[in-house]
Parts: C-alpha cells; structure tokens; sequence
C-alpha cells in the first residue's frame, strides 16, 4: 500500500524541487508548522493585481510534503489567494475521498487518499497558500 | 411502541453477568455499559492499540481514525454539532474546570457567575476556585421548595455584571430538568456565557445543543452507557477559540521552545497528553448505540416507570420525595427521605434484597442545606429498568421499616 | 535466566489479534496491554460496575475495595510507599499538571525552575504555564552531545533561587536514564523539590521512588501494561499535604456551602470526580504483572536487544544514533535519522512490512532544537520484542533506501 | 450479611444514646464530618488532670454512627486524649480484619467488619476523639 505511495512520478516531482528557494523582495512571507512531526514551509510570495505571479518555498519535509511544495510552485502563478484557499479546500475534500481531483497535476497523489495519516503532508504547502487569503481576509 | 426490557437487556452485559436478583437503580451515578461501547473499548485495548494523532503505521492510523469517528458520533448525539467543537475529556468534572479555566478571562472583579443551588460540586467547586483566583462573584440562584431551578429568580439577577451562568440540565438529586433553552434566551440578552453541565440529562436522550441556545456543555461516558475515564466539553467554536490553554503538555502545541510555545487551534489545544483512546472510543459506540434507540418509546417507558416509584413512595408514611411531582418536568432520577431512617441504614438493607441505591448527599451539599437535610436516599432509572426493580424498591422499604422498626 | 519471549508473549494479547509480520516497536508511545490489565478492565466495565467511594451496595462497595488494591499495587510498584501518597491522574500529562500547580505556592519573581533539553512537552509547557503565571524563571539544563543530561550543568545551576527542578527520569527520545539519586542530592543540599517524570522508565522495571529520593515522580498506565486513561502522581506526604486542591469537583471535599468548600486530606482531594476507575483497575493489575516478573532477566534481555539494534544501525551508512551508546545508561528506546531520508517516509515504508515506528519530534522539540533536527525515527522496546523484531527494523531500512534511493 | 448489621445490640445502643446532647461549658469543641454522607459529630469535653471527666455528642448520623458516639460517650471519661486516639487506631484495625477487639464494649461491630464502606460510619465518632490529641500536640 505504502510503497504505491511512492511511485516514480511522487519522487521525481519532489526531486524536481519546483521554486524551491527564495524571492529577493517577497511582498508577503507565510509560514506553517505540522505540529505532528515539525515540518515547516516558508512562502513567499509576489503579487500582481491580486494574483500570484512568483512563488518561492523553503521547505522541510517528507517526500510528500516535497512533491506537493513543487507542485504548488507551479499551480500557484495566475491564481489569487482565494483560488488557492478554493484549491485546498478541494484538495482536503478530494484525500478524505470526496469530490474530483482539484487540478490533474495533483493527481498523482491518489494513492495518498488511503493514508489518512499523511494527508496533512500533502496539504501543508496548500494550507500555507490558503492562509495568505486568511490574511488578506483580516 | 412499548419497550421490551428483556431485549434491551441484552444490550447490557452487566445483567448476564450479576446474579439474580439484582435491581440496580444507581445509573445516575454510573450507568451500566452498553455491548457495544464495552466491545469498542476490549477490542482496542487488547487487540488494536496504538497511540492517536501522530503515527503513520497502520494501527496507529486506523486508532486515530477511530479516534475521530468518535468525536463526530459525539457531535451527532448533540444535534449534528462541528466535530471541531468536541474536546474528549476525562468526565464531566475536568470538563466543567475546563470550562471555568477558559473563561477566566471574562471574570474579574464587579463581575459575577451565577451557580444554582441545584449544582452537583462539580459545577460549583470550579467555579468557586475560577471566583477566589480572579475576584469574581459567585451568587447563587435559588431553587423552588420542590427543587427545581427558580427560573423567574434567575432572570432577575441577570445583569450586564453577569459574565457566566452555569447551570445543571437536569439535578442528579431532584431530576428537575431546567429549561435550558428559556435561560439561554435570558442570559444571551445581557451577553454572559451559559455553561450547561448535562452528565444527567444525556443518558436519558440526545441533545441538540445549538437548538438549546447553550454555550458549552459537559457530560460523561459512563453516565451514558460508556466506559470510566472519558468525557466531553462540547462549545461553539467562536468561544473556545480563544480559551487559553489549561493542560500543558504533547499533542496541543505547534512548536514549543523552552522559552515560548504555541498553541494548537481547538479541539487539540484542550487534548493535552495521550488522550483516555478506549474509553473515548466506548464514549463514541455509546453516542452511536444511542443515536439507534427509540427515545421516544424510551422516555414514555421512563416516565411510567417513574410515575410508579413517585406513587409508590408518596403512599408511604413518613416518605418525603425531594423533586417534581410531574413527570413531564424531570427525569427518572428520585430523591427522598423516610423520616425516621438514616439513608446509608435504608441502602445498606435494600442492598439485601440486590437492590442497589444510593444514600448521601450526592454531591450536592447546597441543596442538601435547601431541603434541611444532610442526605438522602437516591434511585435513579436508565432504559433497562422495568417495574420489576421499582417495586423490588418499594417492597425493600416495608423491610427496612420491619427490621428497623 | 534467559527470557522465553513466546511465552512471555501469551500474556499480550495484541499478539494473538494482529497479523503477522507484526513487529511492535512503538512501546514508549504506547504499550500492549497486559492480560491481567485487560481482564481487570473489561471484567469491571463490563461485569461489575458500579461508582466508587460512597456506595453501599457490595457492588460499589467491592468496586471501592478493588480501586484502593490498585493504589496499593502501585504503591508496591514505586518502592512500598504509603499508598495515601499515591494520587490517580489521567495520565503523566495531567499528573504533571496538578504537580505544577500545587508547587506554584513556592513560585514567584526571583524564583527558579529547572528544566532539562530533554523533556517531553508534558514535562516542560506545565511549568513554562506555571512560570508565567507567578512570574518564576524557566532555566533550561542542558544536555550532552549525545542526548544525556548534563549532570555537571545541572549541579552548577543549582542554588538558593532554585525552587523546583523537573527532570524526565528517561528520555523518549536518547532512552537515556538520567542518575536521578545524585540529583537528588544536589537539588535536597538547594532545599528544592525535585519532580521526576517516570512515564519511560517506568515500564522497565519498579523503581524506589524513597531510594531515588526523589519528591514526586509521575508516570501513565497505558506506557506500563496498563490501559489509556490513568496515570499516577506519587509524592512525598509532607509535600502533598499542603497543595492547594487543582481540579473542584466532587468527592475531594469535606463539606460544600456556596460560599466556601473545605477540602480532603490527600489523595482524595486531588482526584475530583469520578475517577477513571476501569483504567485505574487495569494500571493496578499491570503494577501487579509487573511485580510478578524477573527484572533481572527482563533487563538482560533488554540490553542484548538494544545492542543488536544499536550494532545494526551503526554499520549502516548515514544513520545518526540520537542517543548514548553505552546500554547501561539508556533503555530501549532508540531514535536515528537518516541523513538522506524523512522520518515520515521511512515510518510508513517500514510499515510495508509490519515494523511499527514513530517518526516525528516526539513530543521533545527543544531536543530537536538541540540536535540540529526537526524529526527523527524512534524503535521503542518492550519485554515482548525479539530478535526478528529488530532484524525487521534493520532489513526494513535497507528496503527504504531501496526504493526511495 | 447486613441484615446481621442491625442486631438488637447495636439497635438498642443507638437507641439508648448516651451522652447525647451538650454540656453547659464545654472546655474543648471538636467537630468532624464523614464527607462521603455529610453526617457529622460534635463531641463537648471536659477534661480533667488530662483525663476526659464529661463528653456529650450532637451526632447526626446513621444508626451505626449513633450507636458507636454512645459507646465512645461511655468508654471516654477516664481516658487521655492520647488513649482515645489509640483506641480509634486500634479500631480502624480491628475493622480491617486485624488484631482483636480493642475493647469488649465495642465487639457488637464485629458484622461491621465485612462491610468496608461502613467503618467511617463506626469510626466516626472515635475520629472526632483522636483529634483532641492532634490540637493539643499542635
Ligand atoms: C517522557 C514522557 N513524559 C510524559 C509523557 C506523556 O505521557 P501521557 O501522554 O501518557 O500523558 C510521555 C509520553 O508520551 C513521555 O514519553
Ligand atoms: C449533575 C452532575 N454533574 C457532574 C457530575 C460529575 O461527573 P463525573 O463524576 O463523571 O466527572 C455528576 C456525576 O456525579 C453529576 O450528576
């Protein structure tokens, strides 16, 4: 069950490191802990008109929590900050078992869906994406 | 639909087990275990432990989903509430000095927390403690002469000096049920907060707390069909978000350094250390298993019953009934005093013939002083009961009486 | 004496239950429970119910009569202390609580706290709590570079400002066995109280708290062959005599007015409510089982375990031991990282093949903090492990890198 | 097994109530209560040479209670504060199944001792007596 978690399209994309690293002005710098095993991502963020046009993370984490860090590295750009909240909310909706899958690049998580104990790895860098809206909302 | 005891019974282990005869009428201090709570709790302890919220292994992550099944089961037995307002506890009393704890904040001096004499110590002490520490007031509502709550005197003394209003929903002496959603109107009027403490009034049916209009509630496992150990302090989301934490320890922080941690949103926050995971998981079966009853058959069944012990007693002398005479006001939980008998003689006799009751003052002193008294004798009713154990009872006091003189 | 882990193994029950390959290597986040335990919890739950500490009826009478045999099977546990000494908890979380709170009276500006880098969160955000609310100073005792605690540190940063010192006596992280009798001495010589938390000790073998000389020393059932739900405080009588009461509820009061509460005598007035009594049961059969075996075989076994496990690991490439090396001064508890790979990663591979680990900070992140990590993976040992359970671990990990290269 | 309990002797000495009531100046006031039943005692002393001379009890309790403050209003005068507390431990032992009777006023408990959560009931009393030597040591 576990080792269809990590097949090879999970592992290249946390290899690939997509927007790993850091801006040089961010104009808006998130981060978030998993209290469950201390994994931590750093945001930050460039905006345009309301929406994301450069993304960069520091992330430390599983491979999971690394595949979906790239992978919102490259579903972010274009998108505002309530569309990433929309994206998350969809994605926890999608691993608890309900609903489509938020975007076909996430797809490759589906294994994921029968792990209930690592579905906040995969949602910590989106989680993190949806709390810039939480700020702006406040 | 008539209740057919003989097959609820069979939901109830205890009754296979204990020898004939046996009348237990003491389930408002514990209620017996429902099957499936009892083989909720045996199968994770002996066959399928791990600890919750953090493992990745199989069993570890199937207890934790277990463990999360339980908390929305409880939040269905209160009316389909956000499973996120659910915070398991050891029982009714760590949940009620949860309660006092977290709204300390909004107590100080010039303000009051209103208690009723009705309070079993568990929701008085806490708040007597929550009161010395901030220099809060601690007043008390007065109770009627046939011990229900006074609630026209409770609505004169809300006033904007009210912070807190914690109240019983049903007595474990009188079994006068309080009209929760009548005071909830009243005490939202001057902005206080309305804890309610329901460890007697859940195992006689579901509760929809929303609709009661109430702000935090507490009950126990083991008064409603579950196992010792466990318990809940449901509030809405908007109230406990900002309660500071009271338990420290794992489970409940996000980061902790040696200077500084940081805190968990609710219901984690309030879940500090490795929660009570079998009895929780009991907690839950018993939410389920009583989500599948009839209450209605359930309650007509109750207030027959109780109708029989109330007559019963008022046809003896010298009897004194210390709650409601109307069976529509309060549960099947019935206090009295036979005048010319200490109430631990009057157990210990009736114990002699398996019928098990309780005599003292029930936790519940300040309405011990109301009556006059310093203890009673209490038998109490959960579905299982049948007129058989009722009159067992009230057969047993003709012998106390013989024997006694 | 060479120990039969077959044999031993019939008295778990998990292991007849679950599948193989079943290696059970998470023991310090959680134990088997006993078979005694099970039968002591499930037997009552389900056979013989009834409230303890007031009724009359045999039932609740020999309900009371078993919870006071557990206090005195735990007191036997902890060295043959005074079993009025011996307070039940929920758990080592809330122990540690009611042991921050009612050493607060001693708390104050100017006033000091010692704690160790190596202490779980339950051990430490109490007393950050308790620091915050008097105004008293958290000092941080640090450790070794290999996961110890520092005794030269702690023996230098101890003077008259010292008011209490809380140390774990085993760390669930480095299983390092901190030489608490030397603490001891140093913290009496400051006239300090010494707090000892024993939830990992514990379940290797009875300790003498007297001997240890230690104040209060606090552990969990469900870490000891017990059940979730109950734990213990033990303290020194002259110590807990003067706590203040930390929960309200009821029976830990004499008498009750509205206006004013007098408390018991310990233990009683620290444990409000009904207590959790099935799981208390279960720790007192658990305290009992463990009396019954042979320490000095069990601890022999340990220690070959733990070697085996330290030796596999070392020869591997990249693998980082967190704690001491030596095995006289640790228990089984070991916990690496991979320099190359996640702890959540290599946990839910490991899994594939029935090795059961945690993977995580583990509760202790100042610890992290201290070793420059965020998480790492821990193999805890029980009496039940062997061999294959530690050659599962070794092989699992040469899989892991396998397939995540 | 508690039928047994309320023999005729033990009946009769609750009945009989001796020293039942109070004294006109009472030299020393002890109060206690059973905090699992709210029953309580007032024991009134007078002592003498640090001998008892006179005690009277206000007693509400139950039967046992009552019978056990008769027999303390008869077995007190003469002794020390120090031998009342001696005879309440000597008592809680006897109850527990241990040792002998600590005098023979008292075997009419002997049925008591199966019965675990009654001897606070017959202890009572004796209690209240041993916490004359507790303040007169502090
Ligand atoms: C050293 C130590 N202290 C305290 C605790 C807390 O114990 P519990 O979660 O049973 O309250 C643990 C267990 O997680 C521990 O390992
Ligand atoms: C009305 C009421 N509140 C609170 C409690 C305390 O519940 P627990 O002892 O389970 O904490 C009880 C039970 O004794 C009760 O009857």
């Amino acid at each position: 069950m576990s080792a269809r978690l990590y097949h090879e399209a999970i592992l290249a994309e946390a290899r690939r490191g997509e927007g790993a690293g850091r801006l040089e002005a961010p104009e808006r710098v998130v981060e978030r802990d998993n209290p469950l095993c201390g994994d931590r991502i750093r945001l930050e963020v460039q905006l345009r008109d309301g929406r994301v046009v450069a993304l960069r993370h520091t992330t430390r984490g599983c491979l999971l929590t690394r595949a979906a860090a790239s992978l919102l590295a490259r579903l972010a750009p274009g998108r505002t900050p309530a569309e990433l909240a929309e994206l998350d909310r969809r994605l926890e909706h999608w691993l608890a078992g309900a609903g489509e899958v938020p975007d076909e690049a996430l797809a490759l998580f589906a294994p994921v869906r029968e792990v209930s104990s690592r579905h906040d790895c995969v949602r910590l860098p989106f989680m993190a994406a949806a709390a810039l809206a939480r700020e702006e909302a406040s | 639909m008539r209740v057919d005891v003989a097959v609820l019974r069979r939901d109830f282990p205890i009754f296979e087990a204990q020898p004939a005869p046996f009348h237990y009428l003491d389930s408002a201090a514990t209620a017996q275990i429902c099957r499936p709570a009892l083989e909720a709790l045996c199968r994770f302890e002996g066959k399928a432990r791990a600890n919750v919220k953090r493992g990745v292994y199989r069993l570890a992550e199937a207890a934790t989903r277990a463990f999360e099944e339980a908390r929305r089961q409880v939040a269905r037995l209160l009316g389909g509430v956000d499973p996120a307002e659910v915070v398991f506890t050891a029982g009714t009393t760590l949940a009620l000095n949860l309660a006092a704890h977290g709204l300390s904040p909004r107590l100080g001096p010039g303000r009051r927390v209103l208690v009723s004499v009705l309070e079993h110590h568990s929701n008085l002490v806490p708040w007597q403690l929550a009161c010395a520490r901030t220099g809060a007031e601690l007043v008390a509502v007065p109770a009627t002469a046939d011990g229900r709550l006074d609630h026209e005197a409770l609505e004169r003394l809300l006033d904007s000096r009210v912070a807190v209003v914690a109240l019983t929903h049903a007595s474990n002496v009188t079994g006068a049920v309080s009209d929760v959603a009548r005071v909830a109107r009243a005490v939202r009027a001057v902005g206080a907060v309305l804890v309610v403490d329901g460890a007697q009034r859940i195992p006689h049916g579901p509760v929809d707390v929303r609709r009661l209009g109430c702000d935090l509630y507490a009950f126990s496992g083991h008064k409603a069909y579950g196992a010792t150990g466990a318990g809940v302090l449901w509030g809405r989301r908007e109230l406990l978000e900002p309660f500071p934490p009271f338990l420290g320890g794992g489970e409940m922080i996000t980061r902790v350094t040696l200077a500084h941690s940081s805190y968990r949103e609710p219901p984690h926050r309030f879940e500090a250390g490795t929660p009570p995971i079998g009895p929780v998981l009991a907690l839950g079966a018993a939410a389920r298993w009583m989500m599948a009853q009839d209450w209605q058959a359930l309650r007509a069944h109750e207030e027959a019953l109780t109708r029989r012990l109330l007559a019963g007693l008022a046809a003896m002398r010298d009897v004194r009934i210390l709650g409601p005479t109307d069976v529509g006001e309060r549960i099947g939980v019935v206090a009295f005093t036979l005048e010319s008998h200490h109430p631990h003689d009057i157990c210990q006799l009736l114990d002699e013939r398996g019928v098990c009751t309780r005599g003292g003052h029930h936790c519940a002193q300040p309405l011990m002083d109301h009556f006059g008294i310093e203890a009673s004798v209490r038998a109490s009713l959960a579905p299982y009961n049948d007129e058989a154990d009722v009159d067992a009872l009230l057969e047993g006091l003709e012998t106390v009486r013989r024997i006694l003189g």
